[in-house]
């Protein structure tokens, strides 16, 4: 193929994914919010409500309080902006993303970590009490999940002698014995724990709650309005489904594309979608039965992610 | 010609001391400024020689110091040191222009501070135990007169400067003990000879030499539990100097460490190494958690200095660990991590105290519970201040972000081959690099958050606006250096490659490679922080216009409405409702409530009538440094008490005293019959 | 079976055996302690029946089979009614917070690597690597006796000790004879079951199952 | 369908999908159709608390108000329209006013019972300053003291239209 075919060919790739995962994100919060208000005996929204909610967000006035500078406005540009870039890197449906050789999983994690930071400026912007306590205790949070998520990465990387993303996804496909090495199996547990912390799920924030005190996540977004809660409301289902992507492919690797070529790419996505889709159904039964924590039992959770990213770690380096 | 340079530096630094002091108000700052650029600019020429050829250059002269006469010798690893110090003299210098109307243009300041900046020019070129002392001792005295600047206005600044005094004499006294004991067992102080003996050294000398060595020149890089000067002097300097001493002097700390261990010694076992790097998981921890939770400013910055120090001491201890347990490659990777570290450290910690300093010179305060809403009416300070807070908090696409991915890959990829000790350290220090960064991402979320955005909370903050331009530019060149090392850290790896080889002996000189992509040669590791950026700046754009598009189908009027911020529908809603950076660190102080101990105080106070109506509920908190008030207080309180006891032997009388002198005459006599 | 599912398989249980370990370090509710001692049971009985199977040894497999019986059921059975009958069943306050604690339990996990580097190169086997895992459960037992106050915490923290021991003995000399193995069980047995009447006294007595309780007994 | 169905049996006895027709036509003075999302922001201006059990039990599972696309939301910065009970009284004036003012154009004001329409039996009171129609610009009036849960989805559909 030449070099202009590879660029057209990566590009698509690279739609693709982002489509899958931007459409497919608002999709997968439809069908945890339908899953729960099933156990709840309800009916619930159809599975396409979110789209709808944002379709008219963007269709609806934007308001910033008198105070606030270009960070406030800055704050959901960056988040979905960090959002996309991840969503073309990272292998969801390919193990041959665009720039997957620099798809490094730190370099994926700072980057996220770039988006949550910018949102909680953004919060710190609105000059309200609520704004504060969301970014506040969002980043104490997440200053919290961090040891656990890179000591996770490095449990997994030990074997694969690389954290290269395309690569340990590869490996998993390649070898399915290391999938089932307790250093990934620990490793990914702890990647478990942290996604609901990061993605503000029960049991450390509970997403639909309407009393401030309670709020974490949604406290921070208490001022936005319009087009830029439709931002918001989109990148955080695209970093939740980007999360639970990286998960499902680390852990049940199979139908993700390991060969160019636009059939394979079809049915990684298709693997894609299935494997996120039951995941989110996983967490949202999980949620049902699940009381929010307090908030300074938090770290007791984060805690116990991160030994087990120690004990990944520990018995990587037993069985290397 | 670099040793042309290396004269035209210490020449042109001298004339800018003595013009600096000697020339009437006017005059005095920018004759000093413009020659100390001439010295900052030799030395940069020289140094990026050294770099560039990778041959060192050799300065040796009997005349200027007596006895000893001076030797310098510029090798790449001290030429990196040069490029940095020089660099950060530049924009602060630059920034003083503006800043020297605030206390700053009084002669000792403008006689200090040339003579400040050239002696950390020549420290690391010194090739000699006298010229490097002489060099050293200078560089802290000088430090301390500009340290003591601000003394007439504000009386912590004594204080202060008393602990800087103490800590950086204490450990002059250890360097020099280190550095005299190798070259006694030399025969000869240069450090040419002293490294052909080193190996010929017994070991309780070489053990005893490092160790002395790592606690002088590590209380001078604020490794824990030495920095406790760190957190005093640095926010008591006035700003530039600030930055000269975080950016530039703490870094020399690190290149004494370098220096003694690997290039005068020669590499080390794996415990010293060990010892280095358990000191800086110590000290990036307590650093991040005590920036975390601290409310001034400068006091935050410095507390992070602590903390970056603590990662480069990572860096430079697995270098260590991995040389010793004969990895050559990695060694030399995690050296280049930790090279990277520095430079990225005092580009972005310079331009931070430079716009530090703007605040306190906008506002006249540098508590951030009472700043808030300068992003409106500082624009430019405040965009300075934030790529250097993203680019602290490693955020891509800045130079943290690729110096930190840099060390994570070292310890990665040194993990799997080394011995059980290095084993066990190694994924300590991933988790220190990683609750650092956590914690140091709060950190600077509350710096920007409460200081710059928000409604102000004081009528000082209310009433800022943006400080003359010299003093935005020396703040923004630094910052538009973190975003060039971001975006091409290529353009600087090749020479720190160079310096890591002359310092670790032994390793490739060319560990990474690649122009765009960052290559780890022979290892899995690829990181293109450029297009990363540039998919960023494409995302945004595409994001905005989406934004926009969407709108297009339907838009109320006006299109963007400013509203008071939503409040419950509360009437009355002011500033002072807003989270300040105490209670933005309310939760985290909690969660390490056993290792910052704040000591918290509720009083709440009823009104004559009832006691069921509050009149008035005062909180106060306050977070001291936990290692200062454990360690360093009892040995003071120690060190006063048996001052009190000896004042009892001394009354004045002059018969006591001439008793004094006769029974020791006696004893004398005894001992020698 | 062939090699790298024995030994995958053998990593796993390991695995189990220590992070099971580590939850009851984890958890406050004591029900979900005993859940996840009776899982290490299996596990424990798991690693035994692996071994047994790759060497043909029956003897191995029928200690398996004891191993499950008895750690995998009837230890955790006696221990559920204990914590049945208590109320407050929870370690509420705990003598070293959790987090603390779980750090700590990471802290002995290297430890336990680097004490035991030297056996492992003593023997070069598959199940020789893992001997870490099992020193490490024994020192997390330990420590949770240590920091734990309720009984049945004590009591948890012994048998994660004797899980410990039996481990690193299946690993370290594939398999102990049957009879020590009977024994080492049957002691703890009769230790659970001291134990669980002791509990049951203090219950009666005291009303509480909290070790600090049993100063009363002194005056 | 099935696991509704069985979940349903499980958790809930009666069935939740009891149809309510078909969606009526827009009511009165709707600006802006919303596309089949509508949130919303409860105000209680002075209300007996009666038509807030009736909303309750129109968001719960029997009546499931959401699966027609409307919920309920934490702030009016994310809501389409204020549903306001009761009377508003002098002091919620204010309130209700700031939070009307706090919602992105488009937006709609629902006042549900018949209190909220015309002061209900507290006309006059000493503490009531009148009805929400005198305080914001209402659209669509839910009538009843208190309204059916199916009345008021109803209104709710109305402003959906689904």
């Amino acid at each position: 193929m030449t070099g202009f075919q590879n660029v057209v060919a990566a590009g698509l790739v690279a739609g693709a994914q982002i489509v899958t995962v931007s459409v497919g994100g608002l999709l997968l919060v439809g069908v945890m919010r339908k899953v729960r208000s099933h156990l709840e005996g309800r009916v619930g929204p159809p599975i396409h409500q979110p789209l709808l909610d944002v379709r008219k967000l963007f269709t609806k006035q934007r308001m910033h309080p008198e105070q606030a500078s270009w960070v406030f406005g800055a704050g959901p540009v960056v988040l979905v902006a960090t959002a996309v870039v991840v969503a073309v890197i990272s292998p969801l449906a390919t193990t041959r993303p665009p720039l997957g050789r620099s798809a490094d999983f730190f370099a994926i994690v700072f980057v996220l970590l770039l988006g949550s930071v910018s949102l909680a400026l953004g919060a710190l912007d609105t000059g309200t009490p609520f704004g504060g306590m969301g970014s506040s205790r969002a980043m104490t949070i997440g200053a919290l999940a961090e040891p656990a998520l890179l000591v996770a990465i490095l449990a997994m990387s030990i074997p694969a002698h690389t954290s290269n993303l395309p690569v340990l996804v590869r490996m998993g496909l390649a070898h399915p014995e290391m999938i089932a090495s307790p250093a990934r199996i620990l490793a990914l547990g702890s990647f478990v724990v942290i996604i609901l912390a990061e993605s503000g799920r029960l049991p450390i924030d509970n997403p639909s709650t309407h009393l401030e005190l309670t709020m974490i996540h949604e406290a921070m977004v208490l001022e936005y309005a319009g087009p830029d809660l439709g931002l918001v409301t989109l990148g955080e289902s695209m970093r939740l489904t980007l999360l639970l992507g990286l998960l499902v492919n680390l852990l049940v690797p199979w139908g993700v594309a390991d060969r160019p070529g636009a059939v394979s790419i079809v049915i990684g996505l298709g693997a894609l979608a299935g494997k996120v889709a039951l995941a989110g159904i996983a967490i949202a039964t999980f949620e049902v039965f699940t009381a929010k924590l307090r908030l300074f039992r938090v770290p007791e959770l984060l805690a116990g992610g991160f030994v087990l990213a120690v004990l990944g770690a520990v018995t990587a380096l037993v069985v290397r | 010609m670099s040793n042309v340079s290396l004269v035209i530096t210490a020449a042109a630094g001298s004339i800018a001391a003595i013009a600096g002091g000697a020339l009437p108000a006017k005059t005095r700052v920018w004759a000093a400024v413009v020659l100390t650029w001439g010295s900052c600019i030799a030395a940069l020429v020289g140094a990026l020689a050294v770099l560039h050829t990778g041959q060192s250059s050799v300065l040796n002269s009997s005349q200027i110091l007596p006895l000893t006469g001076v030797t310098m010798v510029l090798d790449p690893l001290g030429a990196v040191f040069v490029v940095v110090t020089a660099v950060v003299a530049i924009a602060s210098t630059l920034y003083w222009l503006g800043y020297a109307s605030h206390g700053l243009s009084t002669r000792t300041a403008s006689a200090a501070l040339p003579l400040f900046v050239t002696s950390m020019l020549l420290v690391p070129a010194a090739a000699s135990v006298a010229t490097f002392l002489v060099l050293w001792e200078l560089m802290a005295l000088a430090s301390l007169m500009l340290v003591l600047v601000d003394q007439r206005r504000r009386e912590e600044t004594r204080s202060a400067a008393q602990w800087y005094a103490v800590m950086t004499h204490v450990g002059a006294a250890a360097i020099l003990f280190a550095l005299v004991l190798l070259s006694a067992h030399a025969g000869d102080q240069t450090f040419a000879a002293i490294r052909v003996h080193a190996h010929h050294l017994p070991t309780a000398v070489r053990n005893t030499a490092f160790v002395l060595a790592v606690l002088g020149f590590g209380s001078k890089a604020g490794a824990v539990p030495l920095h406790v000067w760190l957190p005093k002097a640095h926010p008591e300097a006035p700003s530039p100097v600030s930055a000269l001493m975080s950016g530039a002097m703490v870094n020399l700390g690190i290149y004494g460490i370098v220096l003694v261990g690997d290039r005068l010694l020669g590499g080390g076992p794996v415990w010293w190494w060990l010892m280095v790097t358990a000191l800086g998981v110590v000290s990036a921890l307590f650093g991040a958690l005590h920036a975390a939770t601290s409310t001034d400013l400068k006091r935050l910055l410095a507390y992070s200095t602590a903390d970056n120090m603590g990662l480069v001491l990572i860096g430079v201890g697995a270098s260590g660990m991995f040389a010793a347990s004969g990895h050559r490659a990695i060694a030399s990777i995690a050296m280049v991590a930790a090279l990277l570290l520095t430079v990225n450290h005092a580009a972005f910690k310079g331009s931070l105290f430079l716009s530090a300093g703007s605040v306190q010179v906008a506002t006249g305060t540098r508590d951030l519970d009472r700043l808030g809403g300068l992003m409106r009416r500082m624009p430019i300070t405040g965009a300075v201040f934030m790529v250097g807070a993203l680019s602290i908090a490693a955020l891509p696409p800045f130079n943290g972000f690729v110096g930190e991915w840099l060390l994570f890959q070292s310890l990665l990829h040194g993990l799997p081959t080394s011995s059980t000790a290095v084993a066990i350290a190694v994924p300590v220090g991933v988790a220190a690099l990683a609750l650092t960064g956590g914690l140091t991402a709060v950190a600077f979320v509350k710096a920007i958050g409460v200081g710059f955005l928000g409604r102000p909370r004081s009528e000082e903050a209310a009433a800022a606006h943006e400080v003359p331009r010299t003093m935005q530019m020396g703040a923004g060149m630094l910052a538009g250096l973190c975003v060039v090392l971001g975006l091409v850290p290529v353009i600087v790896l090749p020479a720190l490659g160079r310096a890591a080889a002359s310092a670790v002996p032994g390793t490739p000189a060319t560990t990474l490679s690649g122009s765009v992509d960052l290559h780890l040669a022979g290892l899995q590791g690829v990181l293109a922080p450029a297009l990363l950026a540039a998919g960023l700046a494409l995302a945004t754009g595409a994001v905005i216009a989406l934004r926009q598009l969407a709108r297009r189908r339907f838009t109320p009027q006006p299109a963007l409405r400013r509203a008071e911020p939503w409040g419950s529908g509360r009437e009355l809603q002011t500033a002072r409702m807003q989270y300040t950076a105490t209670s933005f660190a309310e939760p985290l102080e909690r969660v390490f409530d056993d290792v910052v101990r704040p000591d918290r105080d509720l009083d709440v106070s009823h009104v004559s009538e009832s006691r069921y109506y509050v009149e008035k509920v005062t909180y106060w908190t306050s977070i001291g440094d936990l290692i200062e008030q454990n360690v360093y207080r009892p040995v003071i309180s120690a060190v006063h008490w048996w001052g009190q006891r000896a004042r009892a032997l001394q009354n004045g009388s002059v018969h006591r005293y001439l008793a004094y002198g006769l029974v020791a005459l006696v004893v004398i006599l005894a001992v020698i019959t | 079976m062939n090699g790298p599912a024995y030994a995958s398989t053998l990593e796993l249980m390991s695995g189990v055996i220590l992070v099971c370990a580590a939850v009851t370090l984890w958890r406050r509710s004591l029900s979900a302690v005993v859940k996840a001692l009776a899982i290490q049971g299996f596990a424990l009985g798991a690693v035994a029946l692996i071994l047994g199977i790759r060497q043909h040894d029956a003897v191995l497999i029928v200690v398996a089979c004891l191993v499950m019986a008895s750690k995998g059921v009837v230890i955790p059975t006696l221990l559920g009614r204990v914590v049945a009958s208590d109320p407050s069943s929870r370690e509420a306050t705990p003598i070293v917070n959790v987090p603390a604690s779980l750090v700590g339990a990471a802290a002995l996990t290297f430890l336990a690597y680097g004490a035991t580097q030297p056996v492992v190169a003593l023997i070069p086997t598959t199940a020789g690597r893992l001997v870490p895992l099992g020193f490490a459960t024994l020192l997390i037992g330990f420590f949770s006796m240590v920091v734990r106050r309720k009984a049945i915490s004590q009591i948890v923290g012994l048998l994660l000790v004797d899980n410990g021991i039996a481990l690193v003995a299946f690993l370290a000399t594939a398999g102990v004879p049957l009879l020590v193995e009977l024994g080492a069980s049957l002691d703890v047995l009769l230790a659970v079951v001291v134990l669980r009447v002791l509990a049951a006294q203090m219950w009666s007595k005291f009303g509480v199952l909290d070790l600090d309780q049993l100063r009363e007994l002194r005056d | 369908m099935t696991i509704r169905s069985v979940l349903q049996a499980l958790i809930h006895p009666h069935t939740a999908t009891n149809d309510l027709g078909a969606a009526p036509a827009a009511a009165v003075g709707v600006r802006h159709t919303l596309g089949g999302s509508l949130q919303l922001r409860h105000v209680d201006a002075g209300s007996c608390n009666g038509c807030e059990l009736e909303i309750a039990s129109a968001f719960g599972p029997a009546y499931d108000a959401e699966r027609f696309g409307a919920r309920l939301v934490a702030s009016p910065r994310h809501a389409d329209a204020l549903v306001v009970t009761g009377p508003v009284t002098k002091n919620m004036v204010g309130p209700l006013k700031k939070t009307f003012e706090a919602m992105p154009e488009p937006r709609m004001v629902i006042a549900v019972g018949d209190c909220a329409r015309d002061c209900g039996v507290f006309k006059g009171g000493y503490g009531v300053a009148g009805a929400v129609a005198d305080i914001v610009p209402v659209d669509v009036q839910v009538p009843g003291c208190p309204p059916r849960p199916e009345v008021i989805i109803q209104a709710l559909r109305g402003l959906t239209g689904r």
